[in-house]
C-alpha cells in the first residue's frame, strides 16, 4: 500500500497516436518525483492518467490502490491535479473561487484565508475578480484552490510557469510540508534546477516512455 | 479491452441463411405487393406503397429497441463488452435507413392521396423528429474519445432516445389527425383489411426484418473488424514512437551532459 | 483528506456559484431576456395579423424560451468550461449528480424569470387575455415545463460542452427531444388562455406529460451526468 | 521590415482561412443547417396552419436565416479569439478593412448555401410554388440580402468578439438593425412567390432597399471595422 | 531616431486600477532589455502599452519615432508581440498557421519550412492541428509565427514558459540574430537566469514603475 503510483506498460492514445506509449513508473508514498523531457514528450498525458481522467487502452495503471482500468472514478477525489489551465470561474473574485473548492472538501474559512495569505492574494487581490488579474496572480489562486483541497497524489503540471521567485519558493515550501505530512508529489517541469532541488527523485519522460 | 481474434471473412453459414430468405421474402412482397393484393377502392393502385412504408416503420421501431437493449446491456454487463456497442450503432444505423425510406414513401404516398408530399401532422413531424434523434445519436457516436467513452455516452442517449417512439405511435391519438390510426396494431384484436393484403403485409415485415438483421449482422463485424485494425494500428504507432524515443533519448542524452 | 459532500450541499454550492455568476455579469438579464423580447417583436412582425398572433400566442411564448434556453445553457457552460472549471470539477471527483442538480436548478431559475417575462409580453404585445380560471394551470405548466427543459438542457449541455465545435451540436441534440415540452406546454397555454374557445380543463393532461418528462430527465440526468460529461 | 499587403490580398487570405476552417471543422455543414432545418420545422409546428404558412413562408425563411446568421457570426469569431487569434491580428496592424470584407465574404459563402438549403425546404415543407417569372427577382433578393446581413453580421460580431460574456450581445445589437432586411427579404421573396397575390414588379423597390442596405453597412464596415475591433 | 522605445511617466489604467503608474524607460535600437519584477508588476501591461494596445491616459510614450498618444495603430505593423496567449487558430495545422502570418507579410514558403524546421515542428507535427498539440508545442508554433513577421520591436512576454531546453536554446539564438541585424528587444521574464544570460540590460518593474 506505500506504493501511490504504478503504471506498467500504459497506452494512452488520441486519434490514434500513442501520447503514452508503454510507459512504466512506480512512485511510493512520500516521493516528490520531476518529470523532465522535451515538448511533446508525454509529461501533461501521464499526469492525466493518473488523475483517472485518460482512459488506459493497454497496459496496467493503478494509482492510490484503485485499478484505473476498471474505475477511473473513485480515485479522483484523493487526487489533486494543476493543470496548463487554471480551472478558474473567471466572474468570481479570487477568495470566492477558492472558498468553492473550500465548501466542496468541507475546509474551513480560516483554512481560505491563510492560504491566500500564504499566496500573497489577500486583502484588495481577493476581492479582485480572475479575469482582472496578471497571469501569475492567476497561476497562484489556481495554487490556492488546490491546497485547500489537501489531496493525496499531487499531480503538478508546470507549477512553476509564470511564477515569480517568491512564489515559486512558497509553493515548494507547502510541496515540502504536504510531503511531510504523507502526500505524494508528480511534477512535470522545464525550471529543471529549481524542481531537481525540490525532487526526491527525477525520471525522464521521452516519446512517451519513462526512462530513469 | 476484449481479447482480438477475428478473421477477415464477414459472412457465415447462418448470415447466409438470414440473406438468402431474406431474399425470398422480400421477393414475395414484390410479387404479392405488385400483382396479387387487390387495388384499394379508395386510393387505387397507391395502396401498394403500404407494402413499403408500414414494415420499414416497424422494423425502424424494432432497430431503435435493438439499439436500446444493446446499450442497456453494454451499461449492465459487467466486462462492458464492446459487440453490445456494435450491435447498437449498427442497428441505429439501419434503423435510420429504414425510418428515412419510412418518410420517403410516406411522402410520395401523401403527394398521391392527400395531393402534397408533407402535412403538419402530428405522426409525421414525430417521425421527423425521430428521425433526426438518431441522426444525433450517430453523430453522438462520431464525437471522438475512447471506445469506452463512445460506448457509454451514446448508450445513454440511446435510452433516451427510445422513449420517442411511443410518442411517435401513439401521437396519432393525442392530435387530431390526418394520417392512418393504427389499423392492425390497434389492439382490439379487430383487423380491417383484405386477406391477401394482410398476408403480403406480414411477409413484408417478417421480409424487412430479415433484411435488418442481415445488414446489422454485417455491419457489426464490419465494425469489429475498424475497432481491431485500430488496433493493429496501434501496434504500428508504438513502434513508431519506440524508435523517435531511441533517438531522442540519444540527443537528450548528450545534451543533459 | 478530501471528505466528499452529499449531493444536495454540492447542488447547492453549484447553484449559488452558478447565480452568482449570473448576478455579478448581467448576461441573462442584460442581453438574453432582450433577445427573447426581440424575438417576440420579430415574430410579430413575420406573421403580420393580429387575429393569428392571438391564437398562437402561447407557442410563440415557448418558441421564445426555447431559443433562449439554447442561449442560456451554452451561457451556462461556457462559464464553466472557459478555463478548464468543469473538467476541474470532474477530476476532483465531485458528484456530478450533484453537479447536474445543481446547474439544473440554476437554469431552473433565470428560465422562470424569463418566462414571467415573455408572458407579460404576450399580453402587452399579442393581446392576450388571462383568465383567473387558467392560472392555477398556467403557474404549475410553467413550473413543470420550466424543470423539464432545465433538465434536458443541462444534461446535453455537459455533453456537448468541453471539446471545440461541440457547443453547435447542442441545438441538434436538444430540439427534437424537447420538441414534446414545446407541445405540451403551448396546448396547457392555451388552454390555460382559453384561446381559440379551448377549456381551462384540456390543459391539464398535458401538464401531466410536461410532469412525466421532467420526472424522466431528471432522473436520466442525475443518473447519467457522470457518464456524459467524462471526456 | 514587414510590408503590408493590400486590402484584396488581405481578405481574401482571411476568407481562404476562414473557409478552411469549416471545411474542415464542418461545425456550420453538421450542425447549423440542421439546425435551421428543425427552426423551420418548428416554426410550421407553432403556426399549425396549412395556408397561413404558405403565406408567411417567405418571412419564416428569412427569420430562420437570421437565427443561423447569429450562431454563424458567433462561430467565425470564436474561431478568432479562442486564443487570442484576433488579437493577434489586431496587434499586427493587418488594414482592418481587409480582415471586415475577409470575414464577410466567408460568412456570405455559408450564408448562401443555407439559404438555398433554406428555399429548398420552404417549397418541399411549406408548399411554396417557385415561377419562372420570380427567378431573377429571387436571386438578386437572396444577393443583396444576403451582401447585407453579412456586413452587419460582421461588423457587430467584431465589435463584440473577445471580451467575455460579450457573445450574448450580439443577438441584441444585430437584430433591430437587420429588421430592415428582415421586412424587405421577406416582401421582396414574397413578390417572387407570388404568395397572397402579390405581383413580381412590386419585388424591386424592396430589392433597392437591400441594395442600399448592404451598400451602407459594407461601406460602414470597412471605413469602421478598426475602430471596432480595438479594444 | 536611434531611440526606439521611449516612455515618460506613462500611465495605464484598467477599471481605475494604475496597472502602469508613472512609468519611464528608454530602449536604444539593438538592445535586448529584461523586465523583471514580481507577478502583477506591470510587465504584460508595459508591453501591450508598448505595441500600442493599451490607451496611455498621461505622461507621454513615443514607439518607433510614433507618438502613441496620438496614434496608437500606425506603428503596429512593424512591432511583434508575443503574449501570454498563443494566438493561434486551433482549427489549423502548424504550417497553416504560420504561412497565414507569411502570407501576410509576404515571406516566402522558404522561410516557413526553415522557421519550422528551426524550431522543430516540421515533418509530422507540421500538419497536426494546433489543438493536438502539447502546450509547448504550440508555445513553438506562436514563436515561429512571430519569427517570420521580421518585427523591428520585438515584445516577448515570458517566451521561454513551457519551452524545454533546446526550444529555449533556439529562440535565444534567434533574438540575437534578429537584434544583430537591427532588431529591438524588450522581455519579460521570470526565467531571470536565462533571460540575464541573453540581454544585454536588465531593468525591474515594481508595482508599475520601471526601476533600474
Ligand atoms: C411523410 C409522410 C408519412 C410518414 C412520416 C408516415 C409515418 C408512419 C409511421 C411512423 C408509421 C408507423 C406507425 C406505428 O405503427 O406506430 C406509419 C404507419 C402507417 N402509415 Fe404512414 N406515414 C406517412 C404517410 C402516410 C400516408 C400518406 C398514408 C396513407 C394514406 C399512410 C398510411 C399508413 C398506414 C396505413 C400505416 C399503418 C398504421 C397501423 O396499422 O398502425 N402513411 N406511418
Ligand atoms: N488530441 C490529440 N491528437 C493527436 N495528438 C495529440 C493530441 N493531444 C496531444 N497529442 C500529442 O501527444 C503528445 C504528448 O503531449 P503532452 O501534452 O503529454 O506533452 P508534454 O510532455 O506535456 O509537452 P509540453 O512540455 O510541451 O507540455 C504530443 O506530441 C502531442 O502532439
Ligand atoms: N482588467 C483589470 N482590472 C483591474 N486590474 C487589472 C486588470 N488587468 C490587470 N490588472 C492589474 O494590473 C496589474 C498588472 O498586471 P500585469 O498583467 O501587467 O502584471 P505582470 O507584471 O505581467 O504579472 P505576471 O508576472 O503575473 O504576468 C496586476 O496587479 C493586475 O491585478
Ligand atoms: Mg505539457
Ligand atoms: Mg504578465
Amino acid at each position: 500500500m506505500s506504493i501511490v503510483v504504478d503504471l506498467r506498460d500504459a497506452v494512452v492514445v488520441f486519434n490514434g497516436f500513442p501520447a503514452l506509449a508503454e510507459a512504466s513508473i512506480e512512485v511510493q508514498r512520500g516521493e516528490i518525483v520531476l518529470l523532465q523531457g522535451p515538448n511533446g514528450a508525454g509529461k501533461t498525458t501521464l499526469l492525466r492518467a493518473c488523475a483517472g481522467l485518460l482512459p488506459i487502452v493497454r497496459g496496467e495503471a493503478s494509482v492510490l490502490g484503485v485499478d484505473l482500468c476498471v474505475d477511473r472514478q473513485s480515485v479522483r477525489p484523493r487526487v489533486g491535479l494543476l493543470g496548463h489551465a487554471n480551472g478558474l470561474f473567471a466572474d468570481l473574485t479570487i477568495r470566492e473561487n477558492v472558498l468553492f473548492w473550500a465548501q466542496m472538501v468541507g475546509a474551513s474559512e480560516a483554512e481560505v484565508v491563510s492560504t491566500l495569505q500564504r499566496f500573497g492574494i489577500d486583502g484588495r487581490l481577493a476581492e479582485q475578480k480572475v479575469m482582472q488579474l496578471s497571469a501569475g496572480q492567476k497561476r497562484r489562486c489556481a495554487l490556492a484552490c488546490l491546497v485547500v483541497r489537501r489531496a493525496e497524489l499531487w499531480l503538478l503540471d508546470e507549477p512553476h510557469a509564470g511564477l515569480d521567485a517568491s512564489a515559486r519558493d512558497e509553493i515548494d515550501a507547502i510541496i515540502r510540508e504536504a510531503c511531510a505530512a504523507g502526500a505524494t508529489v508528480l511534477i512535470a517541469s522545464h525550471e529543471l534546477e529549481r524542481a531537481r532541488g525540490l525532487a526526491t527523485r527525477s525520471v525522464s519522460v521521452i516519446a512517451g516512455r519513462v526512462v530513469s | 479491452m476484449e481479447a482480438q481474434t477475428f478473421t477477415a471473412r464477414v459472412a457465415t453459414p447462418t448470415t447466409r441463411l438470414v440473406g438468402a430468405m431474406a431474399l425470398v421474402s422480400m421477393a414475395w412482397v414484390v410479387i404479392g405487393g405488385l400483382f396479387v393484393t387487390p387495388r384499394d377502392v379508395d386510393q387505387g393502385d397507391a395502396v401498394r406503397i403500404m407494402y413499403v412504408h408500414v414494415p420499414t416503420a416497424w422494423v425502424a421501431y424494432l432497430a431503435f429497441i435493438v439499439t436500446a437493449v444493446a446499450s442497456a446491456c453494454w451499461l449492465l454487463s459487467r466486462k462492458h463488452s464492446m459487440g453490445f456497442d456494435r450491435v447498437a450503432g449498427a442497428s441505429a444505423e439501419v434503423g435510420v435507413v429504414f425510418m428515412a425510406m419510412t418518410l420517403l414513401s410516406g411522402s410520395l404516398w401523401g403527394r398521391i392521396t392527400w395531393g402534397s408530399y408533407w402535412a403538419w401532422d402530428p405522426r409525421l413531424t414525430t417521425t421527423a423528429f425521430l428521425l433526426v434523434t438518431y441522426i444525433g445519436y450517430l453523430a453522438v457516436r462520431g464525437l471522438g474519445g475512447s471506445l469506452e467513452q463512445r460506448a457509454r455516452r451514446s448508450a445513454v442517449i440511446a435510452l433516451l432516445a427510445v422513449l420517442e417512439i411511443p410518442l411517435v405511435h401513439f401521437s396519432v391519438l393525442m392530435w387530431r389527425s390526418l394520417h392512418q390510426k393504427a389499423s392492425v396494431l390497434s389492439g382490439d384484436g379487430d383487423i380491417k383489411m383484405d386477406g391477401s393484403m394482410l398476408t403480403t403485409l406480414l411477409v413484408g415485415v417478417i421480409g424487412f426484418t430479415l433484411t435488418f438483421t442481415w445488414l446489422v449482422l454485417h455491419r457489426q463485424r464490419v465494425l469489429a473488424m475498424q475497432d481491431a485494425m485500430q488496433m493493429t494500428q496501434l501496434d504500428a504507432a508504438l513502434r513508431e514512437r519506440a524508435n523517435e524515443s531511441e533517438n531522442k533519448s540519444v540527443i537528450e542524452s548528450s545534451r543533459l551532459k | 483528506m478530501s471528505t466528499q459532500l452529499s449531493l444536495g450541499r454540492i447542488a447547492r454550492a453549484v447553484a449559488a456559484k452558478d447565480l452568482r455568476i449570473e448576478l455579478r455579469s448581467r448576461v441573462v438579464i442584460n442581453q438574453i431576456f432582450p433577445f427573447a423580447g426581440l424575438v417576440m417583436v420579430m415574430f410579430a412582425f413575420a406573421l403580420d395579423n393580429d387575429d393569428v398572433l392571438t391564437r398562437v400566442a402561447g407557442g410563440l411564448v415557448w418558441l421564445a424560451t426555447l431559443f433562449s434556453l439554447i442561449i442560456i445553457i451554452q451561457r451556462s457552460f461556457a462559464v464553466d468550461s472557459a478555463d478548464g472549471a468543469l473538467e476541474a470539477q470532474r477530476v476532483a471527483g465531485l458528484n456530478p449528480a450533484g453537479i447536474f442538480v445543481g446547474k439544473a436548478l440554476a437554469v431552473m431559475v433565470q428560465l422562470v424569470t424569463l418566462e414571467i417575462m415573455l408572458f407579460f409580453a404576450a399580453v402587452v404585445l399579442y393581446r392576450v387575455e388571462l383568465h383567473s380560471d387558467g392560472a392555477v394551470l398556467l403557474v404549475t405548466c410553467v413550473i413543470s415545463a420550466t424543470a423539464g427543459l432545465s433538465f434536458v438542457g443541462t444534461l446535453y449541455g455537459g455533453l456537448t460542452a468541453g471539446a471545440r465545435g461541440r457547443e453547435t451540436l447542442l441545438p441538434l441534440l436538444m430540439l427534437p427531444v424537447v420538441a414534446p415540452v414545446l407541445i405540451g406546454a403551448t396546448r396547457a397555454t392555451e388552454s390555460a388562455f382559453m384561446s381559440g374557445g379551448a377549456a381551462v380543463s384540456d390543459g391539464w393532461p398535458w401538464v401531466g406529460v410536461l410532469v412525466v418528462f421532467a420526472a424522466v430527465f431528471g432522473l436520466g440526468g442525475i443518473l447519467s451526468f457522470g457518464s456524459l460529461i467524462e471526456e
